[in-house]
């Protein structure tokens, strides 16, 4: 760290502290220019403090910040955008009200005279939509978006920014899949081209390889380590996350899927998309006792959307749906819910979180019910079962009163899906399930939800990433364009032959 | 003494009520708190002016017999009434002198304040139950309203359509003086195309006015239930650029009105001697207080007077001055 | 250090207060100025009043919880006294049948209640099976009932409501009497001792209960409490309901208080109740919200308006005041709120 | 499959019109059943009364597309019409030099769009800085301006408003004047030509200009305004200052009307206008909303409230009316919503 020359801005010496917790306890951070930053560390680390502070979201408790060498405190956005600091959110911070060019250009609006120059933001919006290879037409409200498209506006919002230094992005890639995140990539290295300093935040070790070139470690609000990234290897970040050596679990079950029986059976599942087409594109497969099937595809495949099927959701789809061999009719999420289906959801603070409730209450929710003497709940029986599930899925809380805000993101992935598991359903549908939690508590989710699978239930698991497909799923199926493309037991699991069946869906038309 | 003996730990045995309220009728003074020289006036809201001139008449009438006036207002809610009357009972009042929120829904309270041994003092308007207040002095309403409505058929001749503007139809007096310009109109020729309720309200005369003239542009008058309405409808015939007389009537006697009789845009009010009634009952309640009896009759009813252009200059804040 | 710890323990205990505290100030405040104020008739004289916003407010709570607003409380407490008033002074003539049949008093009270249910039925249904904004379902239902109140009897008032020993309907004034009434002791109020029983209830089935937590779920985030199988639709629909039968006694109540029912009673009642709850802390935007908060906040109201009253501050001046007042309490709230998160932060720092 | 097609796109130009449909409903109808209804002069009229929903109501949609609401319009029109009226009839009299200042129209226009624009301040800078519920802080509000409107007169209407030569402060009934008045045709009600003006601007405002969007995106999701660095706090002001004025301007036009000012005029208006804003669509959650939908809310319930006078409906009928036809139009609002999405999914499907 001799070289000055290179750093953007220095951060020393930052500290800041939250009702209960000391988030930053005396942390250095250096931004190289023109290089990927990497900053790692588990959930709750403080990283996403970090970066709130550097951005002028909070004002730090104490420390000091150079840019350029010289002093720097924000007060607000405002004045670190005008530093040339943009920050990609970790949660989305968008406007589902508006559509897609006024989120793009919401107070950074392009001007003719006092008026809004929206031919001229169609223009842009659409020059960077194609610059992400990922076209979403300009006019279209985001509050109907999917969360992966949500995730590109949040990072076109950024691009559109004049005289951008350095760009923070906290954990852009959580619900994007490997093409998306490839041409990310590609973008990021003609940023850094342009001298464009990045701050990249993420739980998956493989990006932090592939893109950075410096990685800062932090544990538990602290600074242990930084390293250039060809200097290091995977087992070492963990080692140094962790302070163990953690990696995803191996399923060994020796089961003879052909005999188990079959929960679920679902034939000819179709869903009319709005913008014309099918969403699912006649979808039939199968979900034994004790199984994890994954689902794997693109962003925009069609994976969502299956369990919101299933759910009850969609009222509009068609097809046929066998629990345990009869057929059912599916009425409503709360009927489905009775029926033993779970749904741990994509978008946790939307649809997931309860922001006013506590955490034990949040937990807690889905199975109040099964808490109550009579119309009275039982305190005991309520605080026995949220501190065992507290303690199984190893969710960080100082005090279980606490809002549920006050955890760290992927702590509040890890209370969504304890509440689903609470339900004790027949069926778990987990939509994302590790978006934006640590490798360490990974192993442990997926630990767990081996375990539930062992004792009988079966679980169906979207997720985008191709490493955790590997480790988990006994059988996969692979959706491309709303269209089921494969599926593959076994050994035929390998990354090739599924990214190679998520493209096929999308040559046909 | 300050201490309040609510004699009616009872009240909520009707059997019983009833009957120590035909026991009570006239023998027993109401004069329990006749030594906190209290009295408390209860009125509607003052935001009309009239209802203020109860207060500053009972304000002035009772400083100078030597009481403290409390003034208050139950915006014509029987229960505001109801918690004002519970509220002077526990503080002691020597009398009350109320205007009160319903000629039904006020017997209970006043029928509280009698068994709390305080003599009630109605002004300007009645309830529907003799014995239990000690006055109820009273504008002859029907007579203001018959008045008026005569005048009105003097001027034109007793022909043509007319509409009405009625006050808010759960008050007692608007269906009184409904009744009573429909009395005198009704054995005329004159026709009535239009009957709304404008709720007392100025702004709401003025559209209903506006409304009924675009549909009736040939009304020759507009009866109202009271000046407020008038004045609204004589706004409203202004504005419409109309090319015949529209005479308007209302009954109370606000300056307004007056102002408006004299400029020749409305005809007659029937004036309510409302600052002579109360001081009146103020009056009436110290002789009570003093004496044990008011020498008059419970029921007292004051004639209106009929402003029109020719003594309009007489009236000032509800006294006429002859 | 632990002499410093206890000074912080007091402050902290005297900013948990937040409303607690303006009542205090206030019922002192009345104490010193209005010498009748601090006695035994007087205070029960307040519960009373109180009882009224009370009552309201619990169900208000509960609506105000699942982040929806009931205006039409104040036109269902006018039209409930209207149709006991009108069951009891003229009964229900079947003209088909050619008789009038007279109902006791408790049945009254049931189809009271129940009529009030139905109100708050049709404004839940509309609300959440229909998804339309409660504000405008409510305002609708508000001026429905006021219309209909004032149409069941032309306007005018029914003061024959004390019943008919010969027709078996009378008893309907035993919701303005007094009970345990010991010597120089009046008594209680009935309808504070309602208002009592009913505020521990509700405190009880909102913090002890699924339902309680599932109402405070979907005001929270209606979406998430729909996705983690809360009926939100039945949920809504019951929390409505239980406001019009709040609604509904107390339309009995009032009426017995005036022993009378008028059309118009109730008007604009909504926003004293309104009022109330938010003062008691209960947050607007739904999620938050407990019912010791609304009593307080009820109280608030209640001696304001009473401590007004005797000190003979005039009509319009009482109408600033209390202004001031609500926007003054709120306005404490929020501070003692932000200065306590401030303080426990302290606290935690220090004790590390 | 053409046919089919055109059938298709008129049905769902029909379904877009929304509350429109209910306003031309309701225009057929009274047009049939009062025969002076459809005429010139009643047209003129009705948007004459209409004027005064619709100004209140621009105000009020900018503040509930913000995620708020504005009780205290309502009590502004009382409050500015004493102020204006005392101006004229009784001037401003300055004790310590003995003089009596009288303004001119023009200057008393301003002191009384300044009046609205500090109360809305006030309201707003409570919302914004203090973060209290807008419900409650206008509540106060409400109270406090009615209070103080009743105060300035003593409770008395100020009926000399039409000013004097000699002081020059002639022309305040200007307010209420009809311009491009030709032959006979009696001209438009200038009440209605301010209204349309203001409309068009404010919702070229909303649209076209950043200051539009933001409040939009602070309607949408405040927090992430706040990120994106929009000044959170000087909008919402703004947005308040906005309705405030809007307020006063109806302030002095009533008081044109009528000529006089009463201090009780405008009581529960608020009502009126929130009803225009939510039958034309804006969403009482924030974030959605258009002027052009207030618009057409303001006439919804400008023609009720006509049309039922024309045709002589009872007061009490009135109410239950216009609270049904708010509840039915949306009812029909939201139905035609769900429909429009439906057909747009089928008429893609089709074409597939
Ligand atoms: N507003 C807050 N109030 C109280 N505590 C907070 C608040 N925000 C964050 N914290 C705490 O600060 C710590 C650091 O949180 P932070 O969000 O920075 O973690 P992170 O490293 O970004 O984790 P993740 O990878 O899960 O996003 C956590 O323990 C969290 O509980
Ligand atoms: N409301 C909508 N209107 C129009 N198109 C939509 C809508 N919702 C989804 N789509 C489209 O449907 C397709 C499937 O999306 P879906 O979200 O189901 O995919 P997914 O595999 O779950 O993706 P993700 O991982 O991002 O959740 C996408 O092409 C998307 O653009
Ligand atoms: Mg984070
Ligand atoms: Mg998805």
């Amino acid at each position: 760290m001799a070289e000055n020359k290179d750093i953007v801005m220095k951060c020393r010496h930052m500290e800041k502290v939250y009702p209960g917790t000391k988030a930053l306890d005396d942390v250095d951070f250096d931004v190289y220019r023109g290089k990927v930053n990497v900053l790692i560390g588990e959930n709750g680390a403080g990283k996403s403090t970090l970066m709130k502070q550097i951005a002028g979201i909070e004002q730090p408790s104490s420390g000091t910040m150079y840019l350029e060498g010289e002093e720097v405190s924000f007060k607000n956005t405002t004045e670190a955008k005008a530093k040339g600091i943009g920050i990609i959110h970790q949660e989305l911070s968008l406007f589902p009200n508006l559509n897609v060019y006024q989120n793009i250009f919401m107070n950074n609006e392009q001007k003719k005279g006092v008026v809004v120059n929206n031919a001229e933001h169609k223009k842009k919006t659409e020059e960077i939509l194609n610059r992400l290879e990922y076209p979403i037409d300009p006019e279209a409200l985001v509050g109907n978006l999917r969360v992966g498209q949500q995730q590109m506006i949040e990072i076109a919002r950024n691009l559109t920014q004049e005289n951008l230094k350095i760009l923070i992005m906290d954990e852009p890639t959580s619900s994007l899949s490997q093409s998306e995140v490839q041409v990310l990539f590609k973008i990021m290295r003609e940023l850094n081209a342009q001298g464009i300093s990045i701050v990249y935040i993420s739980h998956r070790l493989e990006e932090i390889m592939e893109i950075g070139d410096h990685v800062t470690i932090l544990r538990d609000g602290k600074y242990v380590d930084d390293a250039d990234v060809k200097d290091i290897d995977v087992p070492w970040i963990v080692e140094k996350m962790t302070g163990s050596d953690k990696s995803y679990p191996k399923k060994e079950r020796n089961i003879d899927w052909e005999k188990q029986e079959t929960v679920l059976e679902v034939k000819d599942l179709c869903l009319p998309k709005k913008g014309g087409g099918w969403l699912l594109d006649h979808v039939s497969f199968n979900l034994k006792r004790g199984e994890i099937l994954g689902i794997y595809g693109l962003m925009g495949a069609g994976r969502t959307e299956i369990f919101e099927c299933l759910m009850g959701l969609h009222p509009e789809h068609t097809g046929e749906v066998y629990l345990e061999g009869k057929k059912m009719k599916i009425k409503n999420i709360s009927k489905q819910i009775e029926n033993g289906f779970a749904l741990v959801p994509e978008d946790r603070q939307a649809e997931g979180l309860v922001q006013t409730l506590d955490i034990e209450k949040n937990i807690s929710l889905s199975s109040l019910g099964t808490y109550a003497k009579g119309f009275i709940l039982s305190k005991k029986a309520e605080d026995e079962c949220v501190d065992a599930q507290i303690k199984d899925i190893h969710i960080k809380v100082a005090d279980k009163h606490l809002p549920i805000l006050s955890l760290s993101g992927g702590n509040q992935q890890k209370c969504v899906i304890g509440k689903g598991v609470l339900t004790d359903p027949k069926i778990l549908l987990m939509d994302e399930p590790s978006r934006g939690i640590d490798i360490g508590a990974k192993t442990e989710v997926f630990d767990i939800i081996n375990q539930y699978a062992d004792r009988g239930l079966s679980i169906m698991c979207v997720s985008s990433e191709l490493k955790e497909m590997l480790s988990i799923a006994t059988r996969v199926i692979v959706l491309s364009n709303g269209i089921k493309t494969a599926e593959f037991t076994g050994d035929d699991i390998t990354e090739d032959n599924l990214v190679l069946a998520s493209y096929k869906g999308h040559h046909k038309n | 003494g300050n201490s309040t003996e609510p004699a009616a730990d009872d009240a909520a045995e009707p059997a019983a009520t009833e009957a120590s309220t035909e026991a009570a009728a006239s023998d027993e003074v109401l004069n329990a708190n006749a030594d906190n020289k209290l009295i408390y006036c209860i009125t509607p809201s003052t935001s009309n002016p009239y209802f203020g001139v109860v207060q500053t008449a009972c304000q002035e009438e009772g400083e100078k017999l030597g009481y403290t006036v409390k003034c208050v207002s139950h915006d014509d809610d029987a229960t505001k009434q109801s918690e004002l009357f519970d509220t002077a009972i526990s503080e002691g009042a020597s009398a009350i002198v109320c205007d009160n929120a319903g000629a039904d829904a006020s017997i209970e309270a006043v029928q509280k304040a009698r068994d709390a041994g305080i003599p009630t003092f109605l002004v300007d308007r009645e309830i529907n139950q003799e014995g239990i207040a000690v006055a109820q002095i009273v504008a002859n309403n029907s007579q203001g309203a018959t008045a008026a409505a005569q005048a009105l058929v003097e001027a034109t001749g007793g022909e043509g359509q007319y509409a009405e503007l009625l006050g808010l139809e759960s008050d007692t007096n608007c269906q009184v003086r409904s009744d009573a310009f429909h009395a005198v109109i009704d054995q005329t020729n004159m026709e009535m195309v239009a009957q709304q309720s404008a709720n007392w309200d100025q702004t709401e005369g003025q559209q209903k006015a506006e409304t009924i003239l675009q549909q009736y542009p040939d009304i020759v008058a507009i009866v109202c239930g009271n000046d407020t309405m008038a004045c609204g409808a004589a706004a409203a015939v202004e504005s419409a650029n109309l090319d015949h007389e529209v005479y308007i009537i209302g009954v109370d006697g606000s300056n307004d009105m007056r102002d408006n009789i004299k400029e020749g845009k409305c005809l007659a009010t029937g004036l309510q001697q409302i600052d002579l009634i109360t001081r009146n009952a103020v009056n009436q309640a110290n002789d009570y207080l003093t004496t044990g009896s008011t020498g008059m009759e419970e029921k007292q009813l004051v004639d209106c007077v009929l402003i029109n252009a020719d003594n309009a200059d007489k009236l000032d804040n509800f006294v006429y001055t002859e | 250090m632990n002499k410093k710890k206890g000074n912080s323990n007091l402050a902290m205990t005297l900013l948990k207060g937040r409303t607690l505290f303006v009542l205090i100030i206030l019922f002192i405040f009345f104490s010193v100025v209005a010498d009748s104020f601090c006695t035994v008739n007087s205070l029960l004289l307040v519960c009373k009043h109180v009882a009224q916003y009370g009552i309201l407010g619990i169900g208000m709570t509960y609506v105000i919880i699942t982040g929806g607003i009931d205006l039409s409380v104040g036109s269902v407490v006018g039209l409930v006294g209207m149709v006991a008033g009108g069951l009891i002074q003229e009964g229900l003539t079947l003209k088909f049948a050619g008789v009038t049949l007279y109902f006791s008093v408790p049945v009254i009270t049931v189809i009271c209640i129940l009529l009030g249910i139905l109100v708050g039925v049709i404004n839940g249904w509309l609300v959440a099976k229909c998804k339309l904004a409660p504000f405008i379902v409510t305002l609708g239902t508000m001026y429905i009932g006021r219309g209909l109140a004032n149409i069941r009897s032309g306007g005018n008032t029914f003061s024959n409501i004390r019943g008919n020993e010969a027709l078996g309907n009378v008893g309907i004034m035993n919701f303005d009497s007094r009970i345990f009434a010991v010597g120089d002791f009046p008594g209680i109020p009935i309808a504070a001792v309602l208002f009592l029983i009913l505020a521990a209830i509700a405190a009880f089935v909102l913090k002890k209960t699924p339902f309680g937590w599932h109402i405070l779920a979907i005001g929270g985030n209606e979406k998430a409490a729909r996705l983690s199988g809360i009926k939100v639709e039945k949920n809504t629909i019951m929390v409505y309901a239980i406001s019009g039968a709040c609604s509904a006694l107390i339309g009995l109540v009032t009426m017995a208080q005036i022993a009378a029912s008028h059309p118009n009673t109730g008007d604009s009642w909504e926003m004293n109740a309104i009022a109330a709850v938010v003062l008691g802390g209960t947050s607007m935007a739904g999620g938050v919200g407990t019912i010791g908060g609304t009593v307080i906040g009820a109280f608030v109201i209640g001696i304001i308006n009473d401590g007004m009253t005797m000190c003979g501050v005039s009509e319009f001046w009482q109408k600033v005041i209390r202004g001031l007042v609500i926007i003054l309490a709120v306005l404490i709230d929020q501070f003692q709120r932000n200065l306590q998160a401030k303080m426990a932060l302290q606290a935690r720092n220090e004790s590390k």
